[in-house]
């Protein structure tokens, strides 16, 4: 059955090039069909993959499949081959799972839209580049899949090009992914340097037998620079800003990429290094850091979000952020439970919130929303599920795999963390409610013309919601404590190293015996203690946060603008170029082309056209450098040495 | 290092002789243009329209065409040194040199390259 | 001395470059008679590939052998062969290019066939020469023949600009080659590549200043062919003023060729003293990556931002000779075959889309091409993509190959350089399919008419970049395979 | 006694006026003819060359360079030309309908 692995990515590739290619002669329904039917076939193969590798025993669940040897020069080999084991299986099994729900709901989501060949053709080349991302066995297939996910998000953002905040948001997600996926490159070649090689498996057998010191410096400028790719990816501070814009795409398109799978890619990154990231303890605290701090961050602006999508966008930041907070305490498991929990529960949310957008025509503003519980009762109802789950309330999936984190951060990690990501569940308890409470309680606040057309949505749209809010109900069972099954079965991936500190989370949960459940009351209390203070101030005295933001309007306007982050950016890297050169700018902007409008970009662009002078058509001029080249040539020649 | 020394010299030397005659020309050459002086022919016979007459593209034509044929000469002379040596083989060759320009004569011809008007 | 020549005249050896020169001749005999009725000019082109398959096809089976001939001023080896299949593959692709562009431009003449075959002998010469005096000849053969085809469109101002330009600047290089080539033949004593090393190897280095000179301005000459800066000013000029399938061809083939000869001269008769030359063409390899790039970043017109484009690729392919090492000459072979078909196939697009009169070469005429011509926006996406080094695509695998070379040899800082190049030249690249992709069209599409032999020229191409990035080991084997004979 | 020196810096000097008459002339057949110039310092180089050297293969390589240089003389010609016919001028000054 391992043997079908293959077919998983072929499906939707072949899904894409019909869409693609055919998509405009074919009937609207036939191509949904072949989409969902593609991505239906590629989850079936990714279940048979998944029982075949259950039925091996536990250390022999590592399968892989070479497909054909890539590029071979001197010692370097690298072959294209698929891995499978517990890590990769599980995320086939999120993606395609999910990815079907998504494709079905977009069905329904998209249907009046004019580009719907094209957008399920990106759909489906979103999927297959996704797997390859998942299922290479090196670091360049990875890399590969890497690049190609951030060309199909950058597609699918600026999928609605006629705007202009689309087209802006898709190269703002471009620019800055760029930056992050340097640091990749540089960290895979670095890699290739260290190791001669980039398959995963030789890579971390060199790494762990090869007699590298905890702490060597080699490994930790490689996870450095790995960390940097997926700070950028998985839009974590610095490089955070392109996620909320990137709101702009069409909702499923946030649901399934920057939610339930693309941004999880940073995590499945370190994840799969975990051999590496083990051997720098640095890179660990940094890793932990920025995840905590991300956390706590993101959830904060979500706190006085108005817009739907950029409420869920910040949030899934903050739940990125402890994804990395767990990665980087040492506990790749739980980071790994909260990525495939918070893929149910923040797709489910963010589907949810498209079925609300439908329904209101289009309407994004939370301030004219309000009390729609009645009006789409299905939508209602499992979005309160989603809520339920992403705030931590037990038995739903987010309380199992936050409740993991947070326990983990206190063990493996120190109080401060600890007390960081304790507050940002604090914070997603209430910004979560205060969505639900804003937008299905309370007075409708709906426009009239919008209220006519309100409608809960279509069956095909309803029935993933359902679906999910099922898995985020029952998911989190996958992992209780003390008898995680995801544990159990991820750990041939993160344990078995030799390494003491990396007993993992199961083995932490023994040792500590006393200590889970006291955690699992904390942290039920802290997010009752959230949806307390939400329905307090949004259900019972809807007046109380206009008062509270009057009172502390510096830090209410701080928080709206999301703490000026953007400004900033601009300032230092946009504006500091564009007032230094002021004068040369306004004769230069004319012959500007318009895309390269931004920072780094335009700066570069500006020695571009700078240079362009010294092409001044006259072969007098060509010859002279013709000249001045030879005389710089015997110069260096003569004098050089 | 020391090695480069004459070749410096021989630069300088080579850029500072030329610079100093086209500079030196230009400087030193008395200028005293009288009207005699600038027509275009000075022994005597009074210039009939102007000197910078257009005359027909088809003189470059032929210019052009000459300087290639002729150029092909070039090669039988070091083949006529040594013919005998070469015997046979050099026969052909040289045969197969020829014919290949006949061929290109040919070309021309046909082209139309030869004909006046 | 007479004697020796007669004895190593093997004419078998140079076949395929007499077949070319042959069916030259046949194809601008034809064109003579072609106001017969019995001859159809459009023949010509059908006349012409056949010559060109023959030619590949005596390539093809010659390799695994190293044969020296005419007083070893010839090659015959797998390095030379790979080149002539390159050049073979480029002029091919040209012409299917052609065949309707020429005739919708009313410059259907014979010679422009003849011409494509002629410089494709001389850039046979140059990758098959074992003494600068073959090298030379090749290189003029080659490049008279370039000037005239820059210039074809005779009623063009702008394409007799181009052509004046280039000639001036040419013949100007050439006169620093063949300076270069009198001080190295007066301080060796030899023009054959071998005696060049073997003396230089026995003085146990460049001893002689004037020798040093020699190879310095061999450099400049060299330079100007693949377009190194400082000498690469003339290629957004010519590029842009010659006839689009001409700059397609002139953008791969010249280029190739130029490479060949650089990597045959410096690494057989100056490959004991690299340590001379390696320093001058690091700097110059940087500074052609970063100023053709750079200056792509700036252009509107797409005929230029290929030409600045193809001046970085040049700098790319420095790198390899920098790197001085068997893994650099393999990956230039492999990087000038995947060159060819991305670069061939892009200007294939531009011809698609142009008519009579109206180039359609700015950059914002490629607006809303993906909705219009979907096929053809996806070729061109892959090209570009290929271009910018995304994989999966041939021009991916080469950058690869060139920057490993560079960091085989220990030139990490260079790799860098080159990968902080690479990630600037995504910008413009893929500017063109964001256009193509995200922006209404500004102008109305007529229909258009494709040609078989334009469809073929654009699945050639297609497939090429597809199948060196997604399968390059089998390529790459017979690239590691065609440097093995060369020393 | 003039030796291979004596001609090595005459043939420089030549070279060189070639290179400064390419550079600061504007008709496009003079500068041509400079380009002429160059090729046949060169020539005399070789020619030099061969005798001290007292080798066969410069003496070749002027022959070729002869033939060469013959050849691209036509198309020059050919090319400035097509280009009056145009522009109804060579000054090169005037060309530069493409840059930057």
């Amino acid at each position: 059955m391992l043997n079908l692995v293959g077919l998983i990515l072929l499906f939707p590739l072949i899904g894409a090039a019909i869409n693609g290619l055919l998509g405009k002669r074919l009937k609207k329904d036939t191509v949904g069909y072949i989409a969902c039917g593609a991505i239906g076939l590629s989850f079936f193969i990714a279940i048979l993959v998944f029982c075949g590798l259950v039925l091996l025993p536990p250390e022999a669940r590592l399968f892989e499949k070479q497909l054909f040897n890539w590029i071979e020069s001197g010692s370097f080999k690298a072959a294209a081959g698929l891995q499978v084991d517990p890590l990769s299986s599980l995320m086939i099994l999120v993606v395609t799972g999910v990815g079907f729900l998504i494709h079905i709901y977009s069905i329904g989501y998209m249907h009046e839209d004019k580009g719907y060949h094209r957008y399920f053709c990106y759909l489906n080349l979103f999927t297959f580049s996704m797997l390859l991302l998942v299922l290479g066995n090196n670091f360049l297939l990875m890399f590969i899949g890497w690049e190609a996910v951030g060309l199909c998000s950058y597609l699918l953002i600026g999928f609605w090009f006629e705007k202009k905040s689309a087209s802006d948001a898709a190269k703002k997600a471009f620019i800055v992914n760029r930056v992050g996926d340097f640091g990749f490159a540089l960290g895979i070649m670095l890699i290739f340097l260290t190791f001669h090689t980039i398959d995963f498996t030789e890579v971390f057998h060199a790494a762990s037998e090869g007699g590298f010191a905890v702490g060597n410096f080699t490994i930790t400028i490689i996870t450095l620079l790995l960390f940097m790719g997926a700070t950028g990816k998985s839009a974590q501070i610095p490089l955070y800003t392109w996620l909320p814009d990137a709101m702009e795409g069409p909702t499923p398109v946030s649901a399934l990429i920057h939610a339930a799978t693309m941004v999880t890619a940073g995590v499945y990154m370190i994840a799969r290094c975990n051999v590496l990231y083990m051997l720098s303890p640095f890179t660990m605290t940094v890793v932990a850091g920025i995840g905590a701090v991300t956390a706590l961050f993101a959830a904060s602006i979500g706190l006085v979000q108005n817009d739907i999508k950029r409420v869920l966008a910040y949030s899934t930041i903050s739940q990125l952020g402890y994804m990395f907070l767990a990665c980087g305490v040492g506990a790749f498991s739980a980071g790994v439970f909260h990525l495939m929990t918070h893929a149910f529960f923040k797709a489910l949310l963010f589907l949810g919130s498209g079925s609300v957008i439908h329904a209101l025509s289009g309407e994004q503003d939370m301030r004219k929303m309000g009390g729609l519980k009645q009006h789409i009762p299905v939508t209602y109802k499992t979005f309160l599920i989603g809520t339920v789950a992403i705030a931590g309330i037990p038995p739903f999936a987010g309380f199992f795999s936050k409740d993991e984190i947070l326990l983990e951060s206190l063990v493996h990690g120190n109080f401060v963390y600890w007390s960081i990501a304790a507050l940002a569940a604090f914070f997603t308890a209430f910004y979560m409610f205060r969505l639900l409470f804003m937008t299905f309680h309370g007075k409708s606040r709906v426009d009239h013309h919008v209220m006519e057309h309100l409608h809960e949505s279509p069956k095909n749209m309803t029935m993933p919601l359902m679906i999910l809010a099922g898995l985020s109900f029952c998911g989190g069972f996958l992992g209780l404590p003390g008898a995680s099954a995801i544990d159990s079965f991820l750990s041939p991936v993160f344990g078995g190293h030799g390494h003491a500190e990396i007993s993992m989370s199961g083995a932490a949960v023994h040792q500590s015996e006393g200590h889970p459940y006291l955690m699992m009351v904390i942290s039920t209390a802290i997010a009752v203690a959230g949806i307390g203070l939400a329905y307090q101030m949004y259900v019972k005295k809807p007046e109380l946060p206009q008062k509270l933001a009057g009172q502390y309007r510096l830090i209410y306007k701080i928080l709206l603008n999301k703490y000026y982050i953007d400004e900033i950016y601009n300032a230092l890297f946009v504006n500091s170029v564009k007032k230094g050169s002021l004068l040369l700018w306004k004769r230069v902007d004319a012959m500007m082309i318009d895309g390269s409008v931004n920072g780094v970009a335009r700066l570069v662009g500006w020695f571009g056209n700078i240079l362009r002078y010294l092409q001044t058509g006259y072969v007098r001029n060509y010859a002279f450098y013709i000249v001045l080249g030879c005389i710089f040539i015997m110069a260096l020649a003569a004098f050089g040495r | 290092m020391i090695n480069y020394l004459p070749i410096l010299i021989l630069f300088i030397i080579a850029v500072g002789f030329a610079v100093t005659n086209i500079g030196l020309s230009a400087i030193l050459g008395p200028r005293r243009p009288t009207r005699e002086k600038l027509t275009p022919y000075e022994c005597g016979i009074e210039p009939v329209g102007t000197a910078r007459e257009r005359f027909s593209v088809k003189f470059y034509l032929i210019a052009m065409l000459f300087v290639v044929f002729d150029i092909e000469v070039i090669f039988l002379y070091p083949w006529a040194v040594v013919f005998k040596s070469l015997k046979l083989f050099g026969f052909i060759e040289m045969l197969t040199f020829i014919g290949i320009m006949l061929v290109c004569y040919f070309y021309i011809w046909k082209r139309g390259g030869l004909e006046w008007d | 001395m007479i004697n020796a020549s007669i004895m190593t005249f093997n004419i078998l050896n140079i076949l395929p470059i007499l077949v070319l020169a042959g069916f030259g001749m046949i194809v601008l005999v034809t064109d003579v008679l072609s106001s017969r009725k019995w001859v159809n000019r459009n023949i010509l082109a059908y006349i012409s590939l056949i010559g060109i398959i023959i030619a590949a096809v005596l390539t093809r089976s010659s390799t695994g052998t190293t044969l020296f001939s005419f007083n070893e001023s010839f090659v015959t080896d797998n390095y030379s062969l790979f080149f002539n299949f390159i050049f073979l593959l480029c002029a091919g692709l040209t012409i299917l290019i052609s065949h309707n562009y020429i005739k919708r431009e009313d410059i259907n003449y014979g010679e422009y066939y003849a011409l494509i075959l002629f410089s494709t002998i001389g850039m046979m010469l140059m990758a098959s020469g074992a003494d600068l005096l073959n090298i030379y000849i090749g290189l003029e053969v080659m490049s008279i023949s370039i000037y005239i085809l820059t210039g074809f469109k005779r009623s063009k101002l702008i394409s007799n600009e181009a052509s004046l330009k280039y000639f001036l600047l040419g013949a100007f290089a050439t006169g620093f080659l063949l300076y270069g080539i009198s001080l190295t033949y007066g301080t060796t004593g030899a023009i054959n590549l071998k005696q060049i090393a073997s003396f230089i190897a026995e003085k146990g280095g460049m001893s002689d200043p004037l020798m040093v000179i020699g190879m310095g301005l061999l450099i400049v000459g060299l330079g100007f062919k693949v377009a190194s800066v400082p000498f690469h000013a003339w290629v957004p000029d010519v590029y842009e003023g010659a006839p689009t399938p001409v700059t397609a061809f002139m953008s791969v083939g010249p280029k190739a060729a130029g490479f060949a000869a650089f990597l045959r001269i410096f690494l057989t008769a100056f490959g004991s003293s690299h340590l001379e030359w390696q320093k001058i063409i690091y700097i110059l390899a940087i500074l052609t990556m970063t100023l053709g790039n750079v200056s792509a970043l700036s252009q509107t017109n797409i005929k230029r931002m290929l030409a600045y484009s193809s001046i970085a690729h040049a700098g790319y392919l420095l790198i390899a000779l920098v790197s001085a090492n068997d893994m650099g000459v393999s990956a230039t072979l492999f990087y000038v075959l995947a060159y060819i078909f991305m670069n061939i196939g892009a200007f294939a697009i531009i011809i698609v889309l142009s008519r009579k009169g109206d180039e359609c070469i700015q950059i914002n005429d490629y607006a809303g091409l993906g909705f219009k011509h979907p096929l053809l926006a996806i070729a061109m996406t892959l090209f570009m993509l290929s271009m910018a080094g995304v994989p999966p695509m041939a021009g991916f695998v080469g950058k690869f190959y060139i920057f490993s070379a560079a960091i085989k040899s220990g030139y990490i800082g260079l790799a860098i350089i080159a990968v902080i190049n690479s990630v600037i030249s995504v910008y413009y690249y893929l500017r063109i399919t964001v256009i193509m992709y995200m922006k209404e069209p500004a102008r109305e599409f007529v229909p258009l008419t494709i040609s078989p032999l334009m469809v073929a020229a654009i699945v050639i191409s297609v497939v090429g970049t597809l199948q060196l990035g997604i399968f390059p080991s089998k390529v790459m084997e017979i690239a590691q395979r065609s440097i093995l004979m060369m020393r | 006694m003039i030796t291979i020196t004596h001609y090595l810096v005459l043939s420089a000097i030549l070279f060189t006026l070639g290179v400064i008459g390419v550079l600061i002339r504007r008709n496009a057949i003079v500068i041509f003819m400079c380009v002429e110039l160059m090729l046949n310092a060169v020539n005399l180089s070789f020619v030099a060359f061969a005798h001290y050297l007292n080798s066969m293969q410069g003496q070749l390589f002027v022959f070729f360079t002869m033939t060469v240089a013959a050849a691209e003389a036509a198309v020059g010609l050919a090319i400035i030309v097509a280009l009056f016919r145009n522009k109804e001028t060579v000054n090169i000054d005037d060309m530069n309908i493409m840059k930057w």
